[in-house]
């Protein structure tokens, strides 16, 4: 069901000098929102900025007696309509449309989770990691940023009862380096009969060396991608996708058949943009 | 309710609202938000023999009040087109507009004969004037010849409606319009995207994979409202007008200056629910000013004598 | 910082930044928002030989992200600007190009040869394109022969260099850029404003008083910056670029198109304090991407292979 | 002296569901502005709206020292820039640009001021009250709205000492009708060696109307036009109002040479626009 929604700002933290998360009220939009799917979201209106822009649900939002009020997004500022986004003041409205794009499937026990998240990448994993509590399947999150001030909502997933994974670049928090290593490690030390799920967003560069290691591991992995989009909707064939079909390949649009992809069917030589 | 029918040649539109080829899918896609049945009609994205993988991306790229897009026709083929998307559209109610493109004169009248031997497809609009591929009719459609002979061969091989899409980037677009009708076209849609570019200053290459692209949106609605109102002192024609059309208003400006029905394609990324807004701003309109029907509007500009000139 | 100077023929700009023809008034005007002497040039106000009262108002509209504009080239001819305006830009060291207009090719000439008997003309802009008046020599600048013929014309009667400047209403802009080549330009200019209309639905008339009118600012861009590369490949002459700049990066963008210079006009509405944001933007960028001067910016856009086409 | 200040909402009264009066902090462009000059706002960054709008000075504000602090306008909410203006927030910023135009001429004493208003009109005369309050120069202000609420400012023009004739179309407050009434009885009996100065500002019609009973009475009016301004500087020859030059006539640029005129010299039949 697809809805739009001329959303009001009913919070806005800001978590760091580019990072913040805006609370929107949108109820119905919450309610029949998917792990992992996106809106598309009108910053202003007027002409400037013109196109809607992608984000990832982050939190479905419920008041005291648990009934849904909206939906967040982790927004990273990085051009005009996430700066628009990073500014806004409560009772400012944006106009939310969605919820669009497939799901992630989430596993059942005795399978095992892991989620590989890389800074902003976090964005769909809240409300996977909600719906893997759901099935009572055992979470690990391995999550890298910058530094221990960008790792954010880490302690939330902890209470939730993920295993926590953490990197950073500069070390002040968990391991120094890149997400993948500890993630290279876990997959050695995994017994191959234990079934493992993975799903990863961030960086294309991480998703594809995530992509290579489940592969060289026998293991799958749902990728969540961020190609530009023009609509969200399957109207503009702005937002394709390289996937292979067969000995060739193809492209497809991943606003209607992603944005969560086979890792493994993806093209990465031939992904082009972001 | 004011009488919001419009006709197109031998083609009676619910109202003048189309969905512009290329920004509605094959239509289906946007069944969710809005009911194809309720649309003046739908244009489908340009539709070569064969299938077609298109540009890699980037395809598309943000420019003020408009957007640059170089997809390069990624397409399903007229084939597949009429066996998985056509019975469909018309399950629906849609009245289809099938947009057709051709690397030679001989494929347009191919696609042509297949899209005429199927129920459900209500005219062929020809896609002369894509700027983003070499081979996408752009040289008929930048020819006064090479428009004559797309139109009138097309014109030989079916009993649609046949409507060359022309291209904004010419002298003058209304000697393109006399040539279509010439040729015997039904009516004549207009504008397709300005040819353009945008450059990464950081890397200094095009933002675009394939260089350039077409522009679209608000920003070129000033010069599509000038083209029709151009065609529409040239030909007897009727005119679907088209260019960055995001309101009701937007598209009024388009039928006083001669368009009979408008196409909205990127307003339509914009706000999918556009459609009903349009509608009912048309009819207000037409209410408040005590117009009866679209025909009364089309093409009424008038232009006071000079007083002080 | 970096070096800003750029050359124009035989004419050396100290920055690539030029106030827009009939958007910098006679220069004047602005001397209290800039120090004239900063700018790498003033284009002033299309001059005819005689006074012109221009268009009755309303001369121009906003539409999305630009404007129309029929101002109808009001100006006190070029006799008064001589001795009027010609001094004290002079006195104020403005690097002054004038932006002429004639109704036949002896008033381009004669214009011309007046200019060259002043002090202080830095260039001649050749307004071959204006879209708002019937004698504005848009009739020249819409043919390649008119083209060849006024610039060669003028060419014969001065040694000042001779920019003709090119409409974007035309098919093929290139071949305009080669005409004004061989006719012996000394760069050429582009592009000049997009014929366009918008129509006021309440009162189904046109919202200027011309009817039509030229569109600029950033909405036209895209289209501009093309039009630029498209000459950058077609001729040797450097380029006079502009076309919807408002920042240093869309100044950057032209450049790496392949424009020595710049002009912004609409931009200058806005904000009559843009020129010192524009070179030091400019600086900036140069210096954090080691380019030591502009020349080695012109035309430097790089096309990648097409890997995945 | 010109300014480009981005200058913060200090403070938006809104005095009606189409009028408002916002406050902006633009010190050093308040302390320069003369009587009935104008400034050219940018409503919001970005392009959409592109151009400038302008307004007159409403008023100049002082802290409680009386050392200045901005400029108000007095804001009828008509489009997209007036409405931004209207719904503009405490802490939002605009771009004033200014002062720019032709200032009114107070006259001294004996002499009477009259101020003839028309709705917004009333914007320049606060600036021109004040400096004539300065010189002792007796004044009038004639003022027409549509009702009674409509009537702003009024009382203060009373407290500043100015002779109040009110009108109002549905005759709420004051006599019913047009503000030209009771200046047209003002003109007949006033003595003809009174010496008089009429400015007016207000709709066209108004302002021909009181250009033309002034010419009949031999007294002079100033009016302050609203053309349509693309720059406000002299750079695009849009802002053009015709005038009387020796026999013929000619287009001037009403934010260089105006926006205040000498009403008998404008040529009102070719007056198009606004
Ligand atoms: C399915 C999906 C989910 C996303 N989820 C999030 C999220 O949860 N949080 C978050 O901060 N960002 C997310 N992004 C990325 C986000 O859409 C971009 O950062 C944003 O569009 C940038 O817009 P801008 O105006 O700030 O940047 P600009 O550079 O000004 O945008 C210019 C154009 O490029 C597009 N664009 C620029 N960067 C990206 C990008 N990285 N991905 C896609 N399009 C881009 C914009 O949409 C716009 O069309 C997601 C993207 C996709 C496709
Ligand atoms: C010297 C001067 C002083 C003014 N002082 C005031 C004032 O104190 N308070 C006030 O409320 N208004 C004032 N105006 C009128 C004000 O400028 C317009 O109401 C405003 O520009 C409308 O902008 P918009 O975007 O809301 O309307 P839109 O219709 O969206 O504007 C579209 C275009 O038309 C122009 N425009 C529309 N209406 C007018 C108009 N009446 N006059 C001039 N340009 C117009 C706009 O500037 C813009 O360029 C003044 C005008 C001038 C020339
Ligand atoms: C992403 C995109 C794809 C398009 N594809 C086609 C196409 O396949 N065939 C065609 O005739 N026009 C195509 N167009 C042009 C539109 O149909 C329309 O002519 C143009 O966008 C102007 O209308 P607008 O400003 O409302 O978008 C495309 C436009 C866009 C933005
Ligand atoms: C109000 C106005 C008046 C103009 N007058 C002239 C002119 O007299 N001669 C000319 O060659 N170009 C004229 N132009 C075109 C500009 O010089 C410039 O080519 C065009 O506006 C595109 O640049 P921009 O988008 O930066 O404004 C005018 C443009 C505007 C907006
Ligand atoms: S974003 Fe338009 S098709 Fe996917
Ligand atoms: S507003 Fe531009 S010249 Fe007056």
């Amino acid at each position: 069901m697809l809805l739009d929604v001329a959303a009001e700002v009913t919070a806005n933290t800001q978590l760091s000098p580019d990072y913040n998360v805006i609370a929107l009220s949108a109820p119905d939009i919450a309610r029949v929102a998917q792990p992992g799917q996106f809106v598309m979201i009108r910053t202003q209106p007027g002409l400037d900025p013109l196109l809607r822009r992608p984000f990832s649900i982050f939190e479905r939002l419920r008041d005291a007696s648990g009934s849904f009020t909206g939906v967040s997004l982790l927004n990273k500022r990085v051009g005009v309509g996430t700066s628009l986004l990073f500014s806004a003041r409560q009772g400012d409205r944006v106009g939310v449309l969605g919820p669009l794009g497939r799901a992630f499937v989430p596993v059942d026990p005795p399978a095992e989770a892991w989620m590989v998240a890389g800074g902003v990448g976090l964005a769909p994993f809240v409300t996977l990691a909600e719906a893997l509590v759901e099935r009572g399947t055992p979470m690990r999150l391995f999550y890298g940023a910058r530094s221990a001030a960008d790792l954010y909502y880490a302690d939330w997933f902890e209470r939730l009862g993920a295993a926590l994974h953490l990197t950073t670049e500069d070390g002040s928090r968990g391991d120094r380096g890149r997400v993948t290593l500890p993630l290279l490690h876990a997959l050695e030390t995994t017994p191959a009969q234990q079934h493992v799920a993975l799903y990863a967003c961030g960086p294309t560069p991480m998703m594809r060396a995530v992509a290579g290691a489940a592969e060289h591991h026998g293991r799958s992995v749902a990728v969540s991608l961020e190609p530009v989009m023009g609509c969200g909707m399957g109207g503009c064939y702005s937002c394709v996708v390289p996937v292979r079909r067969g000995a060739g390949r193809q492209f497809v649009r991943a606003c209607l058949e992603g944005p969560i992809f086979d890792g493994q069917a993806i093209v990465w030589d031939a992904l082009g943009g972001h | 309710m004011a009488d919001l029918t419009t006709r197109i040649g031998s083609l009676t539109l619910r109202n003048p609202f189309i969905g512009a080829s290329g920004c509605f899918g094959y239509g289906l896609e946007y069944a969710g938000a809005v009911d194809l049945a309720s649309l003046g009609g739908v244009a489908v994205k340009g539709l070569f023999l064969e299938e077609r993988q298109g540009h890699p991306p980037p395809r598309i790229v943000e420019t003020p009040a408009g957007m640059l897009n170089a997809i390069g026709l990624q397409g399903i083929g007229v084939r597949r087109f009429v066996a998985e998307k056509l019975p469909e559209l018309r399950r629906l109610g849609a009245t289809t507009i099938v947009n057709i493109c051709g690397s030679t004169l001989d494929e347009y009248c191919e696609v042509a004969r297949i899209l005429s031997d199927h129920e459900g497809v209500g005219a062929i609009e020809l896609n002369i004037s894509c700027p983003n591929i070499k081979e996408g009719g752009i040289q008929f459609g930048c020819s006064l010849h090479g428009t004559f002979d797309v139109v009138s061969g097309v014109r030989k091989v079916t009993t649609l409606p046949v409507i060359p899409k022309l291209t904004p980037n010419v002298t003058d677009v209304a000697s393109f319009a006399r040539a279509s009708e010439e040729a015997g076209a039904d009516a004549v849609s207009l504008v397709n995207t300005f040819l353009a570019m945008a450059i990464d200053v950081e890397t200094r290459t095009p933002k675009l994979s394939n260089v350039m692209g077409g522009l679209s949106g608000p920003a070129i609605r000033p010069i599509a409202v000038r083209m029709v109102w151009e065609c529409f002192q040239a030909v007897k024609l009727p005119i679907i007008g088209m260019g960055g059309i995001a309101t009701a208003e937007d598209a009024i400006e388009f039928l006083i200056a001669g368009a009979a029905a408008v196409q909205v394609g990127t307003a339509n990324f914009v706000d999918p629910f556009i459609w009903s807004k349009l509608t009912s701003g048309l009819d207000d309109y037409m209410q408040r000013h005590h117009i009866a029907r679209v025909a009364d509007l089309v093409g009424s500009l008038n232009i006071p004598a000079k007083a002080h000139a």
